[in-house]
């Protein structure tokens, strides 16, 4: 069979694998304290490398793959410095700085993502990196940061820490605004936005099942259950499309850029959406800083900010998608 | 993960695209009654004359027996080339009817309507829906009583589509007398010519009638005609809704990208405006519609109630789709045009087939786990 | 006390005058078989001179009972002239016209909404009407129209008939766009926007009452009860909206416009999401042609094309709008 | 129907309108602990020197005893001078514990609490939530068991604001050992010192501490602190809500205007602009909320429950405009801000109090009268 959208016996395989490390390094529980991710563990096992060459140093995974496995570390709110690593690495190997991205790959070294806001970038989570990946809107830049000096502040209040540096370009590395490399941005963000989706849905349901009040679950009440369907039909709009644009852009198919930008499109929305209707199945305990539930809104409201949809009124609409492609690895 | 075509395909992909441009019909079809079923019996003939009927259906009975592959492949092929809705008064024969037969019919009921169907000779209509029964299927309680080799029905069934220009019905009625829910049911084919049987249609909102109420006075039904076996219609039914919301909704929820293009192609809308950024979610959500769509064909799923996530998207999708044409179209929202057509016809998306109240209380039971409380 | 929101008697009086002559007059089941209505009834009853002084042949009433009697005109389906003929007849007095402003008033001759088109004007509903009151956004025309001559076509598929007539301004007898004109136009559709909005609330919670599934009311069931209490916020929102605009209107309080606006942004989605919910609440009775629901939701449809909003965001808010006015009457 | 101002009543306006820009504090107030306890009592000791505390109380009780108009005129102009939040930690002793003092309480309770609550001298919290009973009050199992001229109370209470700050806490237990539902409580004045009360605050994800579990350990409170009669804290509770649901959210109703104002300022969006579109929608329905806020209470209502539908409307408007500000705000939505702050809390709108569900199931059965059903 040439199409079958069933993961494959070495697709499930890392994936369980994925699973494994992420419950044993990664627990949701360590939210609660809040300190910056280390992210040695998840290049231990291969996360930055994932969709790389083996002769890169690379796991020799597609694209399929990687974003299958940062759905999962959505699931686990790893920080955006997973996001910004991955491809960070991608990006100084492109530009010829193959040692770095070695390093990067292996662990040796981190970059944390930013957003410019003003006359300053915001690094997100930045912990133990030294380099920061700048998303601006169509266009990355790669810099190295120095010590932290500046201001710390608390993201959204609560978990997270954002630091603030000045916007002017120093230390760049690399920069890109090459079209294949945004769309990998963008899917990957969109799959740890779908990971996020996926999670509240299930601590919902959970709570659902044994939070009592009248009598009874509250799950039994039927608008209990429609939250929790509509959250259900949001994951499954959004798994759906990561399938296909991750198969898009792997396959290299004409319509990969069209397929990223629907996904990006609905990827903040959707992981927004359910964050809230989780939280409002949660009450009192959704609302207070105990329940897991908040730190996925922030990070749904955090990843929106990575990446940029291309407009997709600007591009071709794929009405017969299906097509040969080149087998590619 | 593949999404990818052999040669072979790519060559289907053409023939279909070539068949179907030289074929569709050029003009919309009609709303209802005798020019509707002559339109649509004409265009499935053409269809069977082309090799391209009873698509889905197994080779051995006269269908293509078209793998997944191909089967979206045609449907994409299909939409593009804005061929007729599939959802015209062949669908029941085609996609509830036809494929409940080849699963539990006897070899002389395939032997006799499965080529009718095909060849665009004889139009089906569904007896489910009674009045105290719309989302409540076991609660039925039209009656086949039998009196020696024949079934005496009793009763009124309601909703039922194009049941004014239909050959045959899918009728399912409770034969044990005193039998409960799902307990004692029959499926059987009646004939609409029958003696006994008054249809009453019921005008749409869309000023079309689809819908009409049946009743059934002392009519007489051999038992030849039931399918599968007496009393196990529950099962039978089941059969043909786990089959309609799998393979036949695909050329719908294909038919909605190329309506939110030619939307857009109508709107032309500035960038940045308000009209733009729906069209452009639009855009996105008919794209993860397709997702899912193919997604339901080419994976398994994890629970046998996956596909009602897909079937209400779609529902509300259609609707939202509709609801922004209106928008659009400005005073021209008032007249009787396909816009305004299709966005009325698109209000009963979330009613027809089990409301979207009741696919979210299955997407909360059956898919999420959730418990059932028995008062819902 | 200065500030009382009750209805007064006598504003009790004419709605209830007007509620008895419309069950009487129309009926809201005439919708099943479509003729034009014949607003004579309605004329007699005076709802075109309600908010006339009383020496312009009109009730001396104040704009606020004509809003609350058009509130009921809109639950009864009454057909869109009745507003045109209202407005009209203030049109015509205001350009001079006193005698064709009095024969308005007196029901001897109407006038019909119409709408531009393209190239044309769709005359809505048109019946006996001799005139036509063109809404072209900011701007009205009162024009004589020929005898029925165009092509007649079916409003939405069903019931209301639309005639289309050439654009090019022919026997132009008043022109406004004068914003207290502009204003009223708009609070009067808003107030049947309101009736429909109102009426298929009602109409709902009847069939919730009465409709059985799974063995008991279809009201009992939490989804349905949610639908019938977001229409009844909807409803209640708009209704109190439509207070405050009729009143700032009537005392040529300063922020009438802002407050006629707001109604008018809100009252075409209110009256659409309330008919929407209404016929999913009906079930497969609500998209049949013989509930009366979508003829309320084509209503809508149609009221919604009739005046328009100014743009709110050019109005400045009134952040204090309690003030003292001067009697007036 | 009338909406005019007497000129005393002009004359009232500018006076409010004087005296708040010559008195409200610039900063911000803090979001929780000492700093908000101290922020709040000096703002409500002010406005108590300036004779504005207690605005809608009885003249006898020391409040200004202002008419229903007058009320409307002070909240406008409070909220257009941005006068701290209504909400903050004095609000349940004004607007709840004060009042039924007021209703119910006898004259040694009223003559010692109501002059230090005008006075902003004393906190008082709410304690009637426990963990198996958020939305369902008639269930709570917090008892107090009379021993001679005291009952002693076990128990715990959940989402109590301000427990950690609070001087004296309105504590609605179950006196009569063994009763159901409604009956055998008691509405009782509890010292937030008192031995064996344990608070613990519960952070919320705004990341402030409004909210605290109290833990009950075989606490004495004197019988003279009952309100109202013993057993009858179900009348007595009632009473409160009513006064909240009317009055007290007038401040809260209006500020969203202003909200919605200081955002179309952020935003200056471009005309025909999506979030231009957004913004227009959400000042009319601020405006439409406003007059639904007037209409709370310058008519009669039609049945008592007519309130939960602009405390309804309230809850979800004040939501999407605190969405709406987040996607202006771009990154800047990733800090913590006045805005960012506001969002966060934002989601305790639909749950505190009775959770939007609940509020729709009381609109569906007591104002539009659906039938109740027992599991619901």
């Amino acid at each position: 069979m040439t199409c079958d959208l069933n993961l494959s016996g070495e697709q499930r395989q890392i994936i369980d694998a994925a699973a494994a490390m992420l419950r044993t390094e990664y627990p949701v529980d360590r939210r609660r304290r809040w300190v910056a991710d280390d992210l040695a563990a998840a290049a231990a096992f291969g996360m930055f490398g994932l969709g790389l060459p083996e002769g890169d140093g690379g796991a020799g995974f597609s694209l399929v793959e990687e974003a299958l496995v940062h759905v999962l570390s959505g699931r686990h709110l790893v920080s955006s410095g997973s996001l910004a690593t991955a491809l960070g690495a991608r990006l100084a190997r492109a530009a010829g700085h193959a040692e770095l991205a070695d390093r990067l790959v292996a662990g040796e070294a981190f970059v944390c993502a930013g957003v410019p806001a003003g006359d300053s970038v915001l690094l997100m989570e930045r912990g133990e990196a030294a380099f920061a990946l700048v998303f601006d809107n169509r266009d990355f830049e790669l810099r190295e940061v120095g010590a932290a000096l500046a201001s710390e502040e608390s993201a959204l209040g609560h978990g997270a820490s954002v630091e603030r540096i000045p916007r002017v370009s120093k230390g760049v590395i690399a920069r890109s605004a090459e079209p294949r490399m945004l769309a990998i941005a963008d899917l990957l963000v969109s799959a740890q936005l779908l990971g996020v989706a996926e999670a509240v849905r299930d601590l919902a349901v959970a709570y659902a099942q044994v939070r009592q009040q009248f009598g009874q679950p509250i799950g039994g009440f039927q608008a209990i259950k429609h939250h929790c369907a509509n959250m259900a039909i949001g994951a499954e709009m959004l798994s759906c499309q990561l399938d296909m644009a991750a198969i898009a852009l792997r396959d290299g198919r004409e319509d990969g850029a069209f397929q990223v930008a629907a996904l990006r499109r609905l990827a903040p929305h959707v992981a927004l959406a359910n964050a809230r209707l989780s939280i409002q199945v949660h009450g009192g305990v959704g609302f207070s800083a105990e329940a897991a539930v908040h730190h996925y809104l922030k990070q749904a409201h955090l990843l929106s900010r990575l990446g940029s949809a291309a407009d997709i009124l600007d591009l071709p609409a794929p009405l017969a998608p299906l097509v040969r492609v080149q087998e590619r690895n | 993960m593949q999404l990818s075509l052999s040669p072979e395909d790519q060559t289907f992909r053409t023939t279909a695209r070539e068949w179907l441009a030289a074929n569709v019909p050029r003009r919309r079809a009609p709303n209802d009654g005798r020019p509707a079923r002559d339109f649509a019996l004409a265009w499935l003939a053409r269809c069977n004359a082309g090799g391209w009927s009873g698509i889905s259906w197994p080779d051995e009975f006269g269908g293509r027996g078209l793998s997944q592959e191909r089967l979206i492949v045609w449907y994409e092929e299909y939409v593009r080339a804005r061929a007729p809705s599939v959802l015209d008064c062949t669908f029941v024969a085609l996609n509830h009817a036809g494929p409940t037969l080849i699963a539990c019919g006897s070899d002389e009921q395939k032997g006799f309507h499965l080529p009718r169907i095909l060849a665009g000779e004889s139009i089906w209509c569904q007896g489910f829906s009674e009045p105290g029964s719309g989302s409540d299927l076991a609660s039925l309680a039209t009656t086949g009583r039998v009196e020696g080799d024949h079934l005496v029905v009793n009763g009124q069934k309601i909703w039922t589509s194009f049941a004014d220009i239909a050959d045959y019905q899918e009728l399912l009625i409770r034969t044990e007398a005193g039998s409960k829910r799902h307990h004692g049911l029959s499926w059987v084919i009646c004939d609409m010519k029958s003696a006994g049987i008054t249809v009453r249609p019921i005008e749409n909102m869309a000023g079309a009638v689809h819908f009409a109420e049946v009743f059934y006075d002392n009519v007489r039904i051999p038992l030849s005609e039931v399918v599968g076996d007496l009393h196990d219609g529950w099962r039978v039914a089941m059969n043909t809704l786990a089959f309609e919301r799998k393979t036949a909704a695909i050329g719908l929820q294909l038919e909605l990208s190329v309506k939110v293009e030619d939307l857009i192609d109508l709107a032309a809308p500035p960038r940045g405006s308000a009209i733009a950024e729906r069209l452009a979610t639009l855009r996105a959500e008919a794209a993860a519609l397709r997702a899912m769509t193919y997604r339901t064909l080419l994976r398994e799923p994890e629970t046998p109630s996956d596909g009602s996530l897909v079937r209400l998207c779609f529902a509300e999708l259609a609707q939202r789709v509709n609801r922004t044409a209106m928008d659009i179209l400005g005073a021209d929202a008032l007249l009787e045009n396909a816009w305004t057509h299709d966005y009325l016809e698109s209000y009963s998306e979330t009613i027809a087939g089990g409301t979207a109240e009741i696919q979210r209380n299955i997407i909360a039971e059956r898919v999420l786990g959730l418990p059932r409380v028995k008062t819902q």
